[in-house]
């Protein structure tokens, strides 16, 4: 078997008195989608930061295609890349979409012009095109998310972790991004993504980890994770089971 | 390297002295430190309540400390107004403006003074101006244990307005977020011009302590404001405790400073002490929260 | 029926040139829920914010408990009752989670401040453990619990809603709606600005779908689902 | 009507010189006042000075470009600018336009020795002011009995303090003083306890200040109250007996302080007139108010002999000029490399709440109290 | 925004400013254009780090002073040439920016923090200057007059007035290039948003770095030319708080962010100082009260700068619409 694009060892991370990740270990493979879930305060934003870079694990290993990365800067983990969008949106606000865009352009295209045209072909496939010249201050919550993914994608990622881009989108939008997520998949990037949108998760993600209160308490295939007590339990609810199970 | 003799009168002094600086600092802290307003025209206002209490005592013989209850709502009026009718106004609630038009208000203000007031140095007469009280081997100025139990006094009330009224979260809330105040109908332009008032009688409080032991004309200011942002950073921004315990240290240093390295090289140590502070502990000597 | 308690009339609200509100008419009842739906961009935090005076009206008129607040000040907006709990929660992150509950009640029913400090804990405990921690560095979901939270310390006499359930997991969101059709049989009335418009038509009475800056439908919520376009535009189905 | 001949006044009236700045216009203004009163330019047809004047706003930037401005509204000569920093940059401003320039203060010998063939300097540079200093020190001190041996220096940090204080470290021990130590302070320095307890602990016989008036005032302010008595306190260039301001603030520490500084001659009664007129403008009789009363009244003498208002006839006079139509105690007047060689100080005290020359003899008003306490 | 434009923009100041200077008559005029142009680069200087990186010091004096130091030093006691002493100070500047750039940005140092910092390094420089013997302590350093244009002393205000426009020019282009390339998006990225820039793949500290060397650079420049104009330099004028403020204000005036807004803010306020300088010449002060005034006055009418008021105006006038208000900004 082909070792893991990035594995996670025994990873621990604690604000003051709190835990906020405990011993969290999980290996995810090259290729395709799946998905971290969790109640809120599970600690899922708080894995990211350790995955990327932005915060320094207390303890355990993080390995990104047989290279020791724990700890590493963000800008360094972008190189190697693997990129991480934010829960809540950070654009550069001043500038243009296309500008925003053409900042992760620029880590594989030291020209300006490749960079810009990059951008605008990314902002294509992600529909936002008739924005590109609007100041990303301007844009409303849907047109943000979606510009940080555009944002990661410029960066030509290999590991792309997505914190919630689909949250604030209403149903038919979400159903217009789910294709766009398959799509970055299908062209070689392996996604891993923090979605409480579940009808997303169940359709897009093959492979699923459940955190609650730090831990690991889950993982499987969609429908496997849905159907158990605990994760119905703590996350899911047991409306929203029943929903999943009755559209299944 | 010196006897106690002397040791203890230069710490003791710069007790003191860090006291008045601790004043000053006290309105900056709240201005700079807690709604992140730097403050150019600090130094002008100070300036300005100096020869507040200049005029009360030279033309109606008012003792200085007798006119602490003048000064320090005057002052506040003058501050609230400011904020609201002009800083608030010209800045449109943009920092590097806020930063322009107070610098624009010091220069007005400096200037104006200059042709009221004249640019003579003024110093007030008081029958204790040179009175001191003899502690152990120091002898310490009468008019700067004053101010060291006036700065005291200042900050706890202070701490106590920021810590534990509605106003106090009502000035830290909107020092982060504006639009949320709103929402729970915080009037942010009334807290802006509160804080900025009271700032400024802070100041108001400061030169009423400061003018028995100084002196002003219209660059007087300027002498103080430095100190004043080296100690508000030191002691933690926007923590009140802090600028006091900050004010007294940097006093301390600065007197220790002169006895070892001469008046003027022992400057440097205030600065280092400070830029070490800001490197290594950016949250302030005494600032417990990140 | 009686007279409403939120009266809108030939809103006209925007930004700088840009005009984004072309004419809203919408009614709110004491004690009812209301939805507000449409797609991103539609205007309906605008319509929001300039109902709660944070952004001035350019036309038109709005009425709240039959007083004119059209050109109010925002805080006697939130004086009168009228609570707006934001999208993109807004709430203070410098300070701690009690000092921004204890805000909520900055202007309203700041004597209760105990009781209603008691009753928002009790809605979220995952609040009461951590009432010394800055709400900055809160979860997604737990800042928007706080932000509920905050309206509610207020006792509003109608809370307006955008988008409470972005970024809550699902369990949290049933439990949410689970709340704001408690906090209706209390007989608060609500205005719900929502993506999740399955949930939202399910308890909310009547509901208005703004398009473009106009009202394109207004109606029971039995009546939106009977539309088919509409319908298909907000449920994907 | 004769042509008025235009005189550029230049000083730094707003800044942080703004008081010495006012001072010196003050002077020039009165002194232009009485030219015009008497006459005018009698050589000129009775020509009236008319003054231009410009703010230096204590930068020699802005300085210069009043220099420019000037020079372009056609003044023959600039008198100004007060502080030596601004007059190496406005007189060399103005030698590009072989424009006269008359230096009013400005103590740095560096001002005149550039060889700019415009520059002249009525007063004594900080030298020669060190050097007589240092002299008439010596003459007091043996005439009492050389009661002081030892010498502490406190100077502000400025071309002036720090120049005046090198002068004296370097050159008092040849006149048998030991320098204990010397201090430098900021300006502005905002607390002098420490280096007066620095005065306790070395115990000086003398004390030698070098700053200005706000520094001084602190330091003997605290002096006092820190009970800190040397046998004197003995000023180089600004002190307490060279200030009436300060004697009638502060009675009791000014108290038999001496200076060496620009001073007036306490016999020409001419020098009381101006005193008086000033006082009745409420302003203090300072040594800025009467060198830059003389140095107008330089100007006007030369203009007198140059016959001319031109710049060149102008720059020819002031080289040649004798003047002694004035009421400083200077030696007759000598430009050399623009530097009139008879200016210099005199030695001063504050005896009696009012300040009397002590040093040299023919000028003495009082008799010298040295050491101060028995 | 084309780099061609930028160009062709600055081959047009260039020549208009050179024509004048070869062609002005008045001592006023070339004095007055001298004197804006050394304040245009400080402007630019400080827009650079400040205008495009966001980071708002407060104590460029630091780099103007090391500057201005290195050019006399070089001369007095390294016997150099100026014309070879002002690359030299240039180097000395910008090297001081690294360092204090180094140290503030390891430790992240950002907004107010980074602002008081600088300060406190310039203090520190000023205090040091005032106490080693190599800087003339409170006397200061004066450079001897030898009139020559291979001693960088022009008689004529001509020379240094192509002096400065070279270097203007040469702020400029660095400028234009910059902004047009990735350099430049990565410092704004930085700016607006570090996390977020991190996060694909910027190193805000080696950019950060970047910005603040050559915004050394070139504020050294302007202190070298100081001390060749003015030939006399002392701890207070070099390290002193005047000259962080006047490149701070002419920056911000103008228009932060933009190629030509230091420029225009440069120019405006050294011409409204002329102006009031000369007004009501026996008043003192009250052309400073004057100068304060309408200072605040540009801020309330142009809080976008004065280029953003041009922006606005040009944008009323062919497109019937304004840019919308700027978000709020990072704060600084
Ligand atoms: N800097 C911090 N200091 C203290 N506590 C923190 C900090 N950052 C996060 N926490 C706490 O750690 C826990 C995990 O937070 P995290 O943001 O990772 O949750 P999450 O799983 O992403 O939740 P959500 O789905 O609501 O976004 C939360 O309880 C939060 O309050
Ligand atoms: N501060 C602003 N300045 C300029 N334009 C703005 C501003 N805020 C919003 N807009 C614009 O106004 C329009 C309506 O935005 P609004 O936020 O009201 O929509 P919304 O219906 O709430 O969308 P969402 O579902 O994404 O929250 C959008 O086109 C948006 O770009
Ligand atoms: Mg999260
Ligand atoms: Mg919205």
């Amino acid at each position: 078997m082909a070792s893991a694009l990035l594995q996670v060892q025994d990873v621990s991370k604690s604000f003051g008195g709190l835990a906020a990740v405990r011993s969290v270990s999980l290996e995810l493979q090259a290729g395709g989608i799946s998905a971290l879930i969790g109640p809120n305060g599970a600690g899922k934003t708080t894995l990211f930061a350790l995955l990327s870079g932005f915060l320094r694990p207390d303890s355990g290993r993080i390995v990104l295609d047989g290279t020791d990365i724990t700890g590493q800067a963000p800008h360094l983990n972008a190189r190697r890349g693997l990129t991480r969008t934010f829960q809540i949106v950070q654009p550069f606000a001043a500038q243009t979409v296309r500008e925003n865009i053409a900042v992760g352009a620029h880590l594989h295209c030291a020209s300006r012009r490749e960079a810009l045209a990059a951008a605008d072909a990314v902002a294509q496939r992600l529909g936002l095109a008739p924005q590109l010249d609007k100041p990303a201050g301007d844009l409303t919550v849907a047109g943000r998310k979606r510009l940080e993914l555009a944002r990661a994608l410029a960066t030509r990622p290999r590991l792309l972790l997505l914190d919630e881009v689909l949250a604030g989108l209403n149903p038919q939008e979400v159903g217009e991004m789910v294709p766009v997520v398959r799509a970055i998949a299908a062209e070689g990037v392996t996604v891993l993504m923090i979605e409480h949108v579940m009808q997303a998760v169940m359709n897009l993600a093959a492979h699923v980890w459940v955190l609650a209160q730090g831990e690991l308490i889950a993982t499987g295939t969609p429908g496997e994770v849905t159907r158990d007590v605990k994760v119905i339990e703590a996350y899911l609810g047991h409306g929203t089971a029943r929903r999943l199970a009755e559209a299944t | 390297m010196f006897e106690f003799g002397i040791l203890f009168p230069a710490v003791l002094n710069g007790l003191t002295t860090g006291a008045v600086y601790a004043l000053v600092a006290l309105g900056l802290t709240l201005i700079y430190g807690v709604l992140h307003i730097i403050n150019f025209a600090h130094g002008a206002a100070l300036m300005m309540a100096l020869y507040g209490v200049y005029f009360l005592k030279a033309s109606f013989g008012l003792d200085p400390y007798l006119a602490l209850p003048i000064m320090v709502p005057v002052m506040f009026v003058a501050g609230y107004g400011l904020q609201r009718g002009i800083i608030n106004r010209a800045s449109h609630g943009k920092d590097e403006n806020i930063l322009l038009v107070t610098l624009g208000l010091s220069i007005v203000l400096e200037n104006v003074a200059l042709l009221a007031f004249k640019s003579d140095t003024r110093t007030i007469d008081t029958p204790y101006s040179l009175a001191t009280v003899a502690i152990g081997p120091a002898m310490i100025a009468v008019t700067k244990l004053v101010a060291f139990a006036g700065a005291l006094v200042a900050s706890g009330l202070l701490l106590w307005v920021v810590r534990g009224t509605d106003l106090g979260r009502a000035i830290r809330a909107v020092a982060r977020e504006k639009q949320g105040a709103r929402l729970v109908g915080i009037d942010v332009d009334h807290v802006y011009a509160m804080s900025f008032g009271i700032g400024l009688a802070c100041l108001g409080a400061a030169a009423c302590f400061l003018l028995p032991a100084y002196y002003v004309n219209p660059l007087v200011g300027n002498g103080f404001v430095l100190v004043a942002f080296t100690i508000v950073v030191l002691g933690g921004m926007g923590s009140f405790a802090g600028a006091l315990a900050g004010g007294l240290l940097i006093g301390v240093v600065e007197s220790l400073g002169g006895l070892w390295f001469g008046e003027s090289l022992g400057q440097i140590g205030v600065f280092l002490l400070f830029i070490a502070v800001l490197l290594f502990r950016p949250q302030g000597l005494f600032g417990a929260r990140t | 029926m009686t007279e409403a308690l939120l009266s809108v009339r030939g809103l006209r609200s925007g930004y700088g040139p840009v005009e984004v509100l072309r004419g809203i008419d919408l009614d709110l009842h004491a004690g009812e829920i209301v939805a507000l739906l449409g797609s991103n961009g539609a205007g309906k935090t605008t319509f929001n914010q300039t109902v709660s005076a944070l952004v001035i009206a350019r036309a038109g008129t709005v009425h709240f408990d039959g007083a004119d607040i059209t050109r109010a000040h925002y805080r006697d907006v939130v004086a009168r009752g009228l609570i707006h709990v934001p999208e993109g929660r807004k709430i203070f992150p410098n300070l701690s989670v009690r000092e921004n509950l204890e805000l909520g009640s900055f202007t309203r029913a700041r004597a209760n401040r105990a009781v209603n400090l008691e009753r928002v804990f009790a809605l979220f405990p995952r609040l009461l453990e951590r009432t010394g921690q800055h709400a900055g560095t809160l979860s997604g979901g737990e800042q928007q619990m706080l932000a509920i939270g905050r309206g509610l310390m207020a006792e509003p006499r109608l809370l307006i809603l955008d988008e409470p359930s972005l970024g809550l997991s699902p369990l949290l969101v049933e439990e949410l709606f689970g709340l704001i059709a408690d906090l209706h049989r209390q007989g608060l009335a609500i205005l719900l600005v929502e993506q999740n418009v399955a949930q939202s038509l399910a308890i909310a009475q009547r509901a208005y779908v703004l398009e473009n800056g106009a009202i394109q439908f207004s109606g029971t919520s039995g009546e939106l689902l009977a539309t088919d376009r509409l319908r298909q535009a907000y449920l994907g189905v | 009507q004769p042509k008025s001949v235009k005189v550029g006044v230049l000083h730094p009236v707003t800044g942080a010189l703004a008081y010495s700045g006012q001072q010196c216009r003050e002077g020039a203004l009165m002194a232009i006042e009485d030219i015009n009163k008497a006459g005018g330019i009698k050589s000129l047809g009775g020509a009236k000075l008319e003054p231009l004047l410009g703010d230096a706003q204590s930068t020699p930037a802005a300085g210069s470009a009043e220099v420019e401005r000037m020079n372009e509204a056609g003044v023959s000569c600039i008198v100004g600018a007060y502080a030596s920093a601004i007059c190496l940059a406005t007189t060399q401003a103005a030698a590009k336009y072989n424009l006269p320039h008359i230096v009013d203060v400005g103590v740095a010998d560096q001002i005149v020795e550039r060889g700019l063939k415009n520059t002249f300097r009525f007063a004594p540079g900080y030298k020669k002011v060190a050097e007589i200093a240092m002299n008439n020190l010596f003459v007091l001190n043996t005439a009492a009995g050389k009661p002081a041996r030892t010498v502490m220096i406190i100077h502000e940090e400025s071309l002036f303090g720090t120049g005046t204080a090198n002068l004296l470290a370097h050159e008092l021990p040849g006149f048998g003083f030991e320098v204990k130590e010397i201090i430098k302070h900021a300006n502005p320095t905002r607390d002098f306890n420490n280096i007066v307890l620095r005065m306790k602990a070395v115990n000086p016989d003398i004390v030698i200040p070098a700053n200005y008036y706000n520094e001084y005032a602190l330091l003997v302010r605290t002096m006092q109250q820190q009970k800190v008595m040397p046998k004197a306190i003995f000023s180089v260039l600004g002190g307490a007996a060279s200030s009436y301001k300060f004697v009638k603030e502060f009675p009791e520490p000014a108290k038999g302080i001496i200076d060496c500084n620009h001073w007036f001659n306490p016999k020409d009664k001419r020098a009381f007139e101006l005193k008086k007129r000033t006082e009745a403008k409420n302003l203090f009789y300072s040594y800025e108010v009467f060198l830059t009363y003389t140095a107008m009244r330089l100007l006007a003498d030369s203009l007198e002999r140059a016959k001319s208002a031109d710049r060149a006839a102008i720059i020819n006079a002031l080289e040649t000029s004798t003047f002694s139509d004035h009421f400083l105690p200077y030696g007759p007047t000598k430009f050399v490399n623009g530097q009139n060689q008879g200016a210099q100080p005199l030695m001063t005290q504050v005896l009696d709440n009012d300040i009397k020359v002590i040093v040299p003899r023919e000028y003495r008003q009082a008799e010298p109290v040295f050491p101060l306490k028995a | 925004m084309s780099a061609r434009r930028d160009l062709l923009q600055i081959a047009v100041f260039t020549v208009a400013v050179a024509v004048l200077a070869v062609t002005a008559r008045s001592g006023v005029v070339l004095n007055f254009t001298m004197m804006a142009l050394y304040a245009c680069l400080m402007a630019q200087s400080w827009n650079l780090l400040g205008g495009y990186g966001g980071q708002f010091s407060f104590g460029n004096a630091l780099f103007f002073g090391t500057g201005a130091y290195a050019q006399a030093i070089a001369q007095l006691q390294g016997h150099l040439n100026p014309w070879l002493a002002l690359p030299l100070a240039i180097a000395a500047a910008a090297l001081v920016g690294v360092i204090v750039g180094a140290l503030s940005f390891r430790y992240g140092l950002k907004g107010s923090y980074f602002a008081l910092v600088t300060l406190a390094f310039a203090e520190v420089f000023r205090i040091l200057a005032l106490s080693v013997p190599f800087t003339g302590a409170g006397v200061g350093l004066m450079v001897p007059l030898h009139e020559g244009i291979g001693n960088m002393q022009f008689a004529d205000r001509r020379g240094f007035v192509l002096l400065a426009l070279a270097l203007v020019v040469i702020a400029l282009l660095v400028t234009s290039t910059m902004r047009h390339a990735r350099f430049g998006a990565w410092l704004q990225a930085v700016r607006d948003n570090e996390d977020a820039a991190r996060a694909i793949g910027v190193d805000p500290f080696r950019v950060k770095l970047g910005a603040i060397a050559l915004s050394g650079a070139f504020m050294g420049a302007a202190g070298a030319l100081y001390v060749q104009v003015f030939q006399y330099i002392d701890p207070g004028l070099a390290y002193g708080p005047t000259t962080s403020v006047e490149a701070l204000v002419a920056a911000i005036v103008g228009g932060l962010g933009t190629l030509w807004g230091p420029v225009l803010g440069a120019l405006v306020l050294n011409l409204l100082a002329e102006v009031t300088r000369g007004l009501f010449g026996s008043l003192p002060g009250i052309n400073m009260v004057i100068y304060g005034a309408v200072l605040i006055v540009i801020v309330m009418f142009a809080p976008r700068g004065i280029l953003g008021l041009g922006r606005s105006v040009r944008g009323l006038w062919s497109r019937g619409t304004v840019p919308p208000p700027p978000q709020e900004v990072a704060r600084g």
